[in-house]
């Protein structure tokens, strides 16, 4: 199979839900000719116009509302919010109308809208520019929020997010973007809301999604020389979690570490450690771990950078240790 | 024959009035929970606004939203079940009085979140744009009216929506009802400038004043608008002065400003400019204008009676349609 | 002692230390002469004058900034946010600088603020006017976070948050503004960051914080005629959180369930979750139970508000089935 | 004798150009990672405001920081430094390019987030008129100028704080470089209108433009302003026309402009511009300049020699001041 970069799988989604639903449009900050800041939208305006890979002022809030009310009207409206970020400045729309138009005026009105953001360290952006706050969206009712680790994931989960009925959060990740892998040529589409295996084993059962994906399956890796046998799961979407594939996996293995790229505090890992306690407690032979950002802002400076975020080298020790005590 | 539309539209501004006067009374003697932002007093906006409109056209609104959505042709009975709580008021009563819609009319929402309309309403305006240019629906010319105090006009989204409309000439009316206090906080302490409509200059649009108190000008301004807007020539901006009579919300007493204020505006009522005119120059006799008052006055009580009657909402429905099913 | 109001308790505390220190001031909408959507400022403007006790215009993620900038400048304001839900709109100024200054540039500039934010539903406002957001704050380095249940604590911990010299959001509950407590003549000070055992028991630790903690209170007294004994325990502040005192109890009863207004997912009660199984597994004779709002926006009609939020009899029912099952 | 100030402002013109094309060089060699966004085209703005300004005159700034961090009086080993992620850098290597800070000297802080600064340069000036007003620091009249770009002008923290400011009369200039673009985006496609500064009349202040390639006038319009507010006379919003002669940052090829754009804009490069006029009206000789270019050459490669040497930031303080700790 071709292998191809997860922009292009991005912009691939893109381009072929365009072409099939003419409702389907763009928009955001420098996504035309300029193709985005990671140049994941690049051609489309060519081929699909401005109108439809359209430009927007500096203007997060509102672009995201603007995104709203042509949904209420039959569009199917993809945002870009640039830096995850800046969708601080938009969690009003999100939260207070997108979200809740739905259901707060009794189902009348639907919103089929997809929000792009890329998060993610590691390229020494700093602290306004290196943020993964997921964790926030899934705490929002009525929005869905996938993060795919693969360039396959990103097309076929990003070709559901379009035509699903519900407002998405496609988290996407800036170290990624530059990955290949094995995309097919023919259409496919991705559920959202299934996790996947992507490695099994035995011992502890490691939880990830997006970019901490690869880094558990390079701690897996390591581990494995150790004798320690890992069973890896990407999560895939975060909204809705699927925890049937996290409890079948943690009830086998009986341990669990969930890798997150965003702050430990309310992260992912949270609910998911949470919702493990109750569905697996009898099942768990260890206390479940989280690695995850230290709860500091993602400082710029390289030494830095890496102190503050989780990698495949953190993950191999939090699990060496939880084998150790737990064993 | 009389002016049929102008004797329809007199009836629904009374329709608003006795409707929010009905609602005083209810919520103080506590049947209704919650809480509720009355349109008394700025009739003559939300009617002549959409004397000014086609039915077809879109309309978002405010948390003071009750005459709005009456104007647009909402059922006085489904918003009074909203108002109860109950399960077939328009949204089912998840929303309550701030929240309330109706797809099919046109009426895009009410909104609890201030100046929160107004992208949304920017967006309808796109979408419609976008139905002519890239959907090729030829005939679709529709307008968008945008509703928001003065209040509003300070919050960022006004900015950014209005600039996107201005570059992008989108086919929207941003109607700001000037009624001179967000709350308790007058225009003064809040606006660096007395006039919101100035701000239209900031964003390539023309920006009108008229007096909310008066129909027929607020029609005659928005009616200019809406053929700008159908034209492709863009967005306008419409400032309209007017008053709210009650406090802001229930427990408002109304301290931040005089009894003397409050009987000046009074002696301006869009009601009774409406009614005078009608009786000098319509030709209307007091009788009809005294059974259409009947009229109303029972609408309004068939709809608290059918809001009374129907039941609450299934406590189990609570988790439906939080996400839309396929 | 004498007992005054949860919101008067609030009043005091700004009273006292403005009048302590002139650099103390008030932003926000309607809090000069009209006291404030709950009255809490009534009285203050005419003490400390309009220019301390300043009405804004409709612009909170602005006002905050507005805000953080007098912080700069050795001001130490005060922020009213009408509505919890109103705070989507400051989400930027929060994550972005307030929280981030102190750090980001180095450690030269501190920003002491205090942001005060009602939350919570029970008074059938609706989706815009109901949300408990609190869990967000807590995935915000830099940020403390702080949710009394008493006007003891409400006061004394708001002294201590207006000297605090980092961003504050102190969580009220509209539903607790009209609830009575002792509160002592003379000046004191609650610190941040200490959880307090409120209702010592033997068989489960409930945890809640600001109403929730009334709730669990009353839950434990119903229980208590079942023969079983609850402790209960006030987390107080949720930023830092004070697992010290949670771990304590929770090796001592062996189970907790934790409570709290906000939705479930992701909420409060996550990281609480995933912090006890990391610290007390091996103390844990039951899996962690969470009672939490539903997710979905809080609905308007009181029938479905009561649906959608957690009450004593939601806690008495999970205790008493957690109980059955692992007793 | 000549004119020292001139002399002076020129240095540092001089030394924000030399310091920006040393950065091209030292991110396109890859000594420097991360992202930037250089000042170069923009020079007489920075410096133009500050020769207006005081030096106990506050200032935020942008994502486009560097420059008015030097104007300022910033220290470009520091800046450097702090560039090279290095611990004796402004922020300790923490904020890198876009977020660097010293209280000192009045510089506030660049910023990562569009138009993050403006609500941020707006209470410096609230706390200003505070200190005056409440504080009783009879002499502070210190003036706060808050920089942005034209694609700042739209975002919504705009509009909110330049009402405020007009509300409450702040001592602050709203200073909007318009540089045409925004990333790629040109300013007919982002701005409903062509002046930002028609926005003024927004917020009851004057709305001045300006052409930022002329060090003079910059410091006159700038010079009106600050007495406008050190009177109390309130904010004043002036929009400099300008041009940046990189990319936005240094992944960017400039297709969304021409090179004949380009070099029309260098034909009135503001530092040609000014060493002109010292040549011409200040005879300033022509020795005098080549031995400040050594000199500024100099400063930089020491800053170069400063950040390399220096060591990185110790890891195990990654978590250090993330609270302010009593
Ligand atoms: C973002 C936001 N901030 C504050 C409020 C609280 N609030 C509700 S209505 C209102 C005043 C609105 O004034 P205006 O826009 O003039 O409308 P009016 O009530 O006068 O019709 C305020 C402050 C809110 N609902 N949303
Ligand atoms: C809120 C926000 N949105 C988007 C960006 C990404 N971004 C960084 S600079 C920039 C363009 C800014 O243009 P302008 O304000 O004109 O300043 P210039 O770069 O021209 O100096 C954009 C879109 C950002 N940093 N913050
Ligand atoms: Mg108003
Ligand atoms: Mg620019």
């Amino acid at each position: 199979m071709r292998e191809i970069f997860y922009s292009h799988a991005i912009r691939e989604a893109i381009a072929e839900e365009m072409e099939r639903d003419p409702s389907v449009f763009m928009l955001g900050e420098d996504i035309a000719e300029y193709g985005g800041a990671f140049k994941v939208t690049q051609g489309l305006s060519d081929r699909f116009g401005k109108e439809r890979i359209r430009n927007t002022p500096i203007s997060e809030n509102s672009f995201v509302g603007v995104a709203t009310g042509a949904a209420l009207l039959g569009f199917r409206p993809i945002v870009d919010i640039m830096f995850q970020d800046f969708i601080t400045l938009a969690m009003d729309q999100i939260t207070n109308h997108a979200t809740k138009i739905h259901y707060m005026y009794g189902g009348q009105m639907k919103v089929p809208l997809v929000i792009r953001t890329p998060a993610g360290g590691g390229r020494c952006y700093g602290p306004t520019h290196s943020q993964s706050l997921e964790a926030w969206f899934m705490h929002i009712p009525g929005l869905k929020v996938a993060a795919p680790a693969t360039a396959y994931d990103a097309k076929g989960m990003l070709k559901s997010a379009i035509r699903d009925d519900n407002p998405v959060v496609f988290v996407e990740s800036k170290l990624l973007y530059g990955q290949k892998g094995p995309v097919p040529e023919e259409e496919y589409l991705v559920p959202l809301g299934e996790a996947r295996v992507i490695r099994e084993g035995e011992d502890v059962t490691l939880i990830a999604y997006s970019r901490m994906t690869v880094e558990s399956e390079k701690a897996a890796r390591v581990l494995e020389q150790e004798g320690i046998s890992c069973e890896v799961l990407d999560l895939r979407t975060l909204a809705p979690l699927d925890m049937g594939k996290v409890s079948d996996s943690v009830v086998k293995t009986g341990r669990a570490v969930i890798v997150e790229e965003g702050c430990l505090t309310n992260g992912v890992g949270a609910e998911v450690s949470a919702r493990i306690t109750e569905s697996c407690f009898d099942y768990l032979n260890a206390p479940i771990r989280r690695v995850a950002a230290l709860d500091v802002p993602v400082p710029c400076a390289d030494s830095l950078e890496r102190a503050a975020l989780p990698d495949a080298g953190k993950i191999v020790t939090t699990v060496r240790r939880l084998l150790e005590q737990y064993s | 024959m009389h002016n049929e539309q102008l004797i329809g539209d007199y009836r629904r501004m009374l329709l608003i009035r006795l409707f929010e006067e009905k609602l005083d009374e209810l919520f103080s003697t506590g049947v209704i929970k919650g809480t509720s932002h009355l349109y008394a007093g700025q009739e003559a906006v939300a009617v002549g606004v959409c004397a000014a409109l086609r039915s077809s056209d879109y309309m978002t609104s405010t948390h003071r939203g009750h005459g709005h959505f009456l104007a647009k042709g909402g059922d006085p009975k489904r918003i009074m079940a909203e108002l109860f709580g109950k399960a077939t008021g328009y949204s089912k009563g998840r929303g309550g009085s701030q929240h309330m819609a109706c797809i099919d009319i046109g009426f895009l929402g009410s909104n609890g979140i201030t100046g929160g309309g107004i992208p949304i309403a920017t967006g309808a305006a796109l979408a419609v744009q976008m139905k002519q240019s890239v959907l090729k629906q030829q005939a679709e010319d529709s307008v968008v009216v945008c509703f928001f105090g003065e209040g509003g006009a300070h919050i960022g989204m006004f900015h950014e929506s209005l600039n996107m409309a201005g570059i992008w000439k989108l086919p929207v009316i941003y109607l700001c009802e000037n009624n001179l206090y967000a709350m308790s906080v007058p225009l003064s302490e809040a606006s660096s400038v007395q006039d919101i409509a100035v701000r239209g200059a900031s964003y390539n649009m023309p920006g009108v004043i008229v007096d909310g108190c008066d129909y027929f000008k607020v029609r005659e301004v928005v009616g200019e608008a809406a053929r700008r807007a159908r034209a492709g020539e863009g967005p306008t901006l419409i400032e309209a002065k007017t008053y709210r009579y009650y406090g802001h919300s229930k427990s408002d007493k109304r301290e931040y400003r005089t009894r003397e204020e409050e009987a000046e505006w009074r002696q301006r009522d869009p009601l009774l400019l409406l009614r005078d005119r009608l009786r000098n120059t319509e030709g209307v006799e007091d009788s009809l204008l005294e059974s259409i008052r009947m009229q109303v006055e029972a609408e309004v009580e068939e709809a608290v009676q059918f809001a009374t009657e129907i039941p609450e909402p299934d406590p189990m429905s609570v988790m439906d349609e939080v996400f839309v099913t396929p």
